[in-house]
């Protein structure tokens, strides 16, 4: 097979397995999961063939592997759809294929197959457990099981489409599925109103950017008449793009087109100030968190980006923009991650974070170390969704012994001292959280992030270099407050104490998420790395190539390595420190309500956007249009009408119709009826008789008068 | 040979008295023994038509057919109500079955 | 006058004589078996016309179904096996002028057809009519949609025959 | 050579030796062929009517058999003048006419019902030569004079001023109408084999292998709807002497209860002559019938006397169903069984017709196994639910019993 027909199978499997699920299998969870596992297995030994391919190949910059077909015949020319791996395409079908495939092996552990079904479990609700015969009680599985399978399935589908089109359009097809799926994952749980909320607020939000980033596609077709990245980044293309001016703000149309998907990208990777979806979507079931909002969806946003990174890097404007944007967010987010209790939320935060982080490396231009730090953020952070879920799981499972519902599972300070109870959690969560904080040398986090500070630094961007510090310290502070206060210490509940080890189908994906969580760096060491002359950077290499001119890297800078290390051992050791002791709520000096209400934004939305145009749907638009205006005009008509139809009902239809016409006829017909009915006898042969005679008669007649004629 | 007229004056007169029987007959299933005959005699007529004329065409024997399937129904249907109306009314005699007057 | 005009003849005198003892006869199984006389005379004429098949399928429907149909219901319809009582409504002297009327516009209008008096053609020895009216029957361009609904009007005779004539298990009905 | 013509063609013989006799006595011609018709009919009839009384014989001797009795055994060698006895028997009876008897009526059905029997030898092939008339509609014609029976039982039961007689009647006819469509059906099976209505080409179409291979479900099922004809047991509730004494001809005595007597059993032997005529090949049997028409009347009479007494088998085993039952077993299953097979047979036919002959056989046969096994397989089901239900109802008898 050659590698362009496998990658137009990649997407299939998942699509097929959708279809089978809900057509067939939906009665069988067994089948459901083997049908949805296997197809992600499929899809990603697929993705590791090709990825394999991609990397023995010389030049794929230059040539990738690209195949298209004509699909609709616009005036002279076809619009093509097609598949394209180049290299950046190729890491990231590579993270795609492997997190999806864990992900999808963890949601067997997650939903608690192989566990009875609960006593009054009801669809739309998580599972609340169930009774076996010894009267324990025991994690009960789930009851839409083979529902959220194949909306997984359906999912990845949409991912890997998006990875491997070679176009904006089918790019855009496979985001909108994902957004679907994100909203109907979100709300998995429906019957939970904050579930349904969130669903909403996720879809409408995301809507949004993608309206904008519809606009910009548009845009682009209309001034290139075609959406095939090959086409777009000719070099010709790209300059008259460039030099186009659009009136809006002074930018070019290059400009104007990369903001038009920015926003897009805004709304998909919840950057502010779209990312208010992003939290209240951890009410979804813990693996979409993961493989939607921290691994794969999110990172579709970005990876759009660095995919247009050749047309958006024209406008100047365009990149300040982005900069800013990114950089704001990394901090922002950070901020509030340091002060949620929520396991899952602070996850949450830090994914907006680290997202900022690699928008903010493509507005200053870092292309490489923006796709470094996508791939090794992906495996991070899905190994620490799925650690939090691991954990949320064990705690759920000391809930059911003690009984005692109020406890929130997902709290952190109901936890602590899980680290004795969960040992495969605790080490790989640990290892993730390391890799997530930048510990050096060892993890991925470290290099991807230590590669956008050295280009920050390097292109001279202090201002977004230093915030971006200050926010890496942060992430650091946070994220060991977090495994402080989950794993470390003592049980600060009966619940903590009776949590235990999730089952290998949980544990299995963590631990190898968390090989990659220390791997993938490796292969992005700089070349000039503490001044010694090593290999040259794999990664850059690579995926460098997939632009036209290879940008070059940043200069080793002592200043940098001194920043990363300080940041990402000092925010380690300071959240050790402070938590260390800590025993409850009340003793968290980081409650801020400032932060614990995220600065307020959703509050905000609500006042600025959401009010007001409740208000005028209300006031205005029902109130005064539709009451006022047009009920009015209708009512007016109705009343002409109504007066007219009494003055004709009173003179023509009372007097001459009714009187007249009608009682005249009836009265006529009556009289008629009266003489004619000896007639009817009801006698079947009379009847007969009579007709017989009728048509004897009228053959007669008939025969005469034509004799005659 | 016999001469096409002998056949059309049988079916005529056949015809005649199922009609005379039709119209004369108290019994309701007398009645629909009258039609039985007219069905007949209009059966002659097509036959005979068809064997008068090209034999190679046979629209006549096809109708003879479609008018033995339609007087199977007719008697399936009428005596099955005759049967309903015995039951009823406890009477087949035509003339007394007047409900349906003013 | 041939052997076979003399058979008409015999024939033509059956059919007519037993069809006015079924429209005349008192007793009604005899109308009914009277009526059998009718149709089997009828049989023979389509044997005469060289229709075997038609002849074979009147005793079959007509005999053999209808006939047995009649009898059943007269049988079903008395409370005694004898009728008493005139059989005849009471102006049947105005429905024999009728018949007489019809038959005589019916016996006129023929007469002034120039085809009346013709006479047929030799039969074919070789002419398979009944497959031809099996072809004719099945063919799309002859009589298959007449026939097709033929046994569309066969089944709603059965399902209705059998839905009017079901007595309903319950129900006051039968009195 | 005179006698090997009379050998291979004895009827053409005598007939053309008649023709010169009656033409030499100066007679028309049309007259002689009308005489030497009627002779044929009457030799025809006479010697059916000679045979029955065998028939008579061989019944009441096998009956005995299965009865583990002797039979009769007085009169002549293993009784075989026993049936001369009955009849004598039944000629000095007297000859009884119930009051309020519709005379004529009465009279008329016993020989009606014997006419009825004797007419559908007239379409019976004996052998190549040997046969009545070769009417082109022959299977209709079975099944027209089949109706002249029902017709004759429906006016003796009528005539007699009998409840029981006419109960009996009205069962008799309810099964002969309803066990017609399922004969109909099956005879259209030979039908379409043999490209024809006429017995002598359904017969001649066996020369190779006989139907019964091609189409044993059909066989089967014209067997079991011609005893329904017959209206013998297990079909047998027109007479059911336990219920309605003996049903359509109790008032009936004498000669004219022989006649019916009489007519029930050539009945039974003529379906046999059908059966086989229709499913066994006729007078086919490994080429021998080529040695001569009277070796091939012989052949026909043995099948169709295997036809009989496979007939009288199921009748002496079997125990009498009930009439619902028997109007249920008819509409739900043997009507849709025959309509399956008639439109598979066709189907396959068809199909096959133009592969080799061995495929052909074999796939034919494959068929009606096919779908003999799913008949089965349906029936076990449904008995099963059956009996579970039963049993269902049973088990809460008892609890409730209990």
């Amino acid at each position: 097979m050659t590698t362009e027909t496998l990658i137009w199978l990649i997407p299939l499997p998942p699509i097929l397995a959708f279809f089978l699920i809900v057509l067939f299998a939906n009665r069988s969870k067994a089948l459901s999961h083997t049908i949805a596992v296997g197809a992600a297995f499929l899809s990603w030994l697929g993705a590791m063939i090709v990825f394999v391919r991609a990397i023995g190949t010389p030049e794929l910059g230059r040539t990738p592997f690209a195949s298209f077909i004509n699909w609709i015949p616009t005036a002279d020319t076809w619009l093509k759809v097609g598949v394209q791996i180049d290299p950046l395409g190729a890491v990231v079908l590579f993270f795609v294929a492997w997190t999806v495939l864990m992900i999808f092996i963890y949601s067997v552990g997650y939903h608690n197959f192989g566990q009875p079904k609960g006593d009054h479990d009801i669809a739309g609700l998580p599972p609340h457990g169930a009774s076996d015969e010894h009267g324990h009680h025991v994690p009960s599985v789930e009851p839409m099981y083979s529902r959220f399978f194949a909306f997984i399935s359906l999912f990845a589908f949409g991912m890997f489409t998006l990875v491997v089109s070679d176009n904006l359009l089918t790019l855009f097809a496979g985001w909108e599925i994902m957004g679907l799926c994100s909203y109907l994952l979100i709300g998995f749980w429906y019957a939970k109103p904050s579930a349904r909320d969130a669903a909403v607020k996720a879809f409408m939000t995301t809507r949004v950017g993608d309206v904008f980033m519809l606009l910009g596609i548009a845009f682009l077709y209309s001034a290139t008449g075609s959406l095939s990245y090959r086409d777009i980044f000719q070099p010709q293309v790209l300059g008259a793009l460039a030099s186009v001016p659009t009136p809006i703000f002074g930018l070019s149309a290059a400009g104007l087109i990369g903001l038009l998907l920015f926003i897009g990208t805004i709304g998909k990777s919840a950057q502010f100030p779209l990312h208010v979806w992003l939290p209240d979507a951890m009410e979804g079931p813990t693996p979409v968190s993961a493989m939607i909002h921290a691994a794969t969806m999110v990172s579709a946003g970005v990876y759009m980006v660095i995919r247009m990174f050749p047309l958006i890097s024209l406008d100047p404007h365009t990149m300040t923009i982005i900069a800013f944007i990114g950089t704001f967010t990394a901090i922002f987010a950070a901020t509030i991650a340091v002060a949620q209790n929520d396991i899952k939320k602070v996850l949450a935060y830090s994914t907006i974070s680290q997202l900022g982080f690699m928008i903010a490396a493509l507005g200053v231009g870092a292309y490489v170390a923006a796709a470094f730090h996508l791939v090794t953020h992906a495996f991070f952070k899905a190994l620490l969704f799925l650690g939090s879920g691991s954990v949320i799981h064990g705690m759920e499972h000391g809930v059911l012994h003690t009984g005692n519902h109020e406890v929130d599972p997902q709290n952190m300070f109901n936890m602590g001292g899980l680290r004795k109870k969960m040992p495969i959690t605790f080490w790989t969560f640990l290892i993730g959280g390391f890799a997530l904080s930048g510990f050096p040398l060892l993890t991925a986090g470290f290099w991807s992030k230590d590669e956008i500070f050295t280009e920050a630094f390097g292109t001279g961007h202090w201002i977004v270099f230093i915030t971006l510090a200050v926010a890496a310290f942060l992430t650091a502070f946070y994220t060991m407050r977090q495994i402080t206060l989950t794993f470390l210490g003592e049980p600060r509940t009966k619940e903590a104490e009776h949590a235990h080890e999730t089952k290998w189908t949980m544990t299995a994906p963590l631990v190898i998420l968390a090989s990659f969580a220390v791997c993938a760096g490796w292969v992005g060491i700089p070349q000039d790395f503490l001044g010694l002359h090593l290999n040259p950077t794999w990664f850059h290499e690579f995926v460098g190539s997939t632009l036209s001119v290879m940008p070059g890297a940043a200069p080793f800078s002592w200043i940098v390595l001194g920043t990363s290390l300080v940041v990402a051992l000092g925010g380690l050791f300071v959240g050790w420190l402070v938590y260390r002791n800590v025993a409850s709520v009340e003793q968290d000096k980081l409650q801020i309500p400032l932060l614990k209400n995220k600065y307020y934004f959703d509050e905000i939305y609500s006042a600025v956007f959401i009010k007001p145009a409740t208000w005028f749907a209300d006031a205005i638009v029902y109130q005064t249009m539709d009451k006022l205006l047009i009920d009015g005009v209708l009512h007016f008509f109705g009343k002409a009408a109504q007066a007219i139809g009494s003055v004709v009902r009173k003179y023509i239809d009372l007097l001459i119709i009714n009187r007249t016409i009608g009682d005249g006829t009836a009265r006529v017909t009556q009289w008629v009826g009266k003489n004619l009915r000896p007639i009817q006898s009801g006698r079947i042969q009379q009847y007969m008789l009579v007709s017989l005679i009728v048509l004897l008669a009228i053959a007669g007649l008939l025969y005469y008068l034509l004799a005659i004629v | 040979m016999i001469p096409l007229s002998w056949f059309l004056i049988l079916s005529a007169a056949l015809f005649s008295i199922g009609l005379f029987g039709v119209l004369s007959r108290k019994n309701a299933v007398a009645i629909l023994l009258g039609i039985e005959l007219m069905l007949n005699a209009v059966n002659i007529n097509m036959v005979s038509f068809w064997r008068y004329g090209d034999v190679s065409q046979m629209a006549g024997q096809v109708f003879a057919i479609i008018v033995f399937a339609v007087a199977a129904s007719e008697v399936a249907v009428g005596l099955a109500l005759v049967i309903s109306v015995y039951r009823r009314r406890n009477t087949v005699i035509a003339e007394e079955l007047d409900l349906m007057k003013w | 006058m041939t052997v076979l005009q003399i058979f008409f003849l015999i024939v033509a005198l059956v059919i007519l004589g037993s069809s006015l003892m079924v429209v005349t006869t008192r007793n009604l199984i005899h109308a009914a078996l009277w009526l059998i006389v009718t149709l089997f005379g009828v049989a023979v004429l389509y044997a005469v016309l060289n229709a075997g098949f038609l002849a074979v399928v009147q005793v079959v429907v007509y005999i053999g179904a209808i006939a047995i149909l009649f009898i059943f219901a007269v049988m079903l319809t008395r409370k005694e096996l004898r009728d008493r009582g005139p059989q005849l409504n009471r102006g049947w002297w105005l429905n024999v002028i009728i018949a007489l009327l019809t038959f005589g516009g019916l016996f006129w209008m023929l007469q002034s057809w120039n085809g009346f008096s013709k006479t047929a053609a030799a039969f074919p020895s070789s002419y398979d009519a009944l497959g031809q009216l099996g072809n004719a029957l099945i063919s799309p361009n002859a009589f298959v949609l007449p026939f097709e609904v033929a046994s569309v009007l066969l089944l709603a005779a059965l399902v209705g025959a059998v839905y009017i004539a079901f007595n309903p298990p319950s129900g006051d009905s039968r009195k | 050579m005179n006698f090997w013509y009379f050998w291979f063609d004895p009827i053409n013989f005598i007939a053309r030796w008649l023709t010169g006799l009656l033409t030499g006595w100066g007679l028309a011609s049309w007259l002689t062929s009308l005489i030497i018709q009627l002779v044929g009919a009457v030799v025809l009839i006479s010697l059916m009517m000679v045979f029955d009384i065998f028939l008579v014989w061989v019944e009441r001797k096998v009956v005995a058999r299965f009865q583990d009795r002797l039979g009769p055994n007085r009169v002549g060698p293993f009784g075989i003048f026993q049936p001369f006895a009955d009849i004598v028997k039944l000629i000095i009876k007297e000859d009884i006419t119930p009051d309020g008897a519709d005379k004529v009526v009465y009279n008329l059905a016993p020989v009606l019902s014997l006419m009825s029997v004797l007419l559908l030898w007239a379409v019976m092939p004996l052998a190549p030569v040997i046969f009545g008339v070769d009417l082109n509609v022959g299977a209709l014609y079975i099944i027209a004079a089949g109706s002249i029976g029902t017709l004759s039982i429906i006016m003796a039961a009528w005539a007699s001023n009998n409840k029981f007689a006419l109960i009996g009647a009205f069962r008799q006819v309810a099964v002969l109408v309803s066990f017609e469509i399922p004969m109909i059906a099956t005879m259209l099976i030979p039908t379409i084999l043999a490209g024809s209505m006429g017995m002598n080409e359904i017969v001649q179409g066996q020369q190779t292998v006989w139907y019964v291979l091609l189409a044993p479900l059909a066989a089967l099922t014209f067997l079991i709807a011609a005893i329904a004809e017959l209206g013998r047991s297990p079909f047998d509730l027109n007479e059911a002497e336990s219920e309605i004494v003996a049903g359509f001809h109790i008032e009936y005595t004498g000669m004219k209860f022989g006649l019916f007597y009489a007519g029930e059993l050539l009945h039974a032997f003529t379906f046999g002559g059908f059966w086989a005529i229709l499913f066994l090949g006729g007078y086919h049997l490994f080429g021998l019938e080529n040695l001569g028409p009277l070796v091939a009347v012989l052949i026909l009479f043995a099948k169709a006397m295997f036809g009989y007494w496979v007939i009288m088998w199921i009748r002496y085993t079997v125990m009498r169903i009930r009439i619902d039952q028997m109007l249920a077993f008819n509409w739900k299953f043997l009507t849709p069984v025959a309509f399956v097979l008639l439109m598979l047979t066709a189907l396959m036919n068809a199909l096959l017709r133009p592969a080799s002959s061995g495929i052909y056989i074999a796939g034919m046969l494959l068929t009606n196994v096919v779908l003999g096994w799913i008949i089965v397989e349906i029936l076990s089901g449904f008995g099963r639910r059956e009996r579970q239900k039963a049993e269902g109802v049973a088990t809460a008898a008892a609890s409730a019993h209990r």
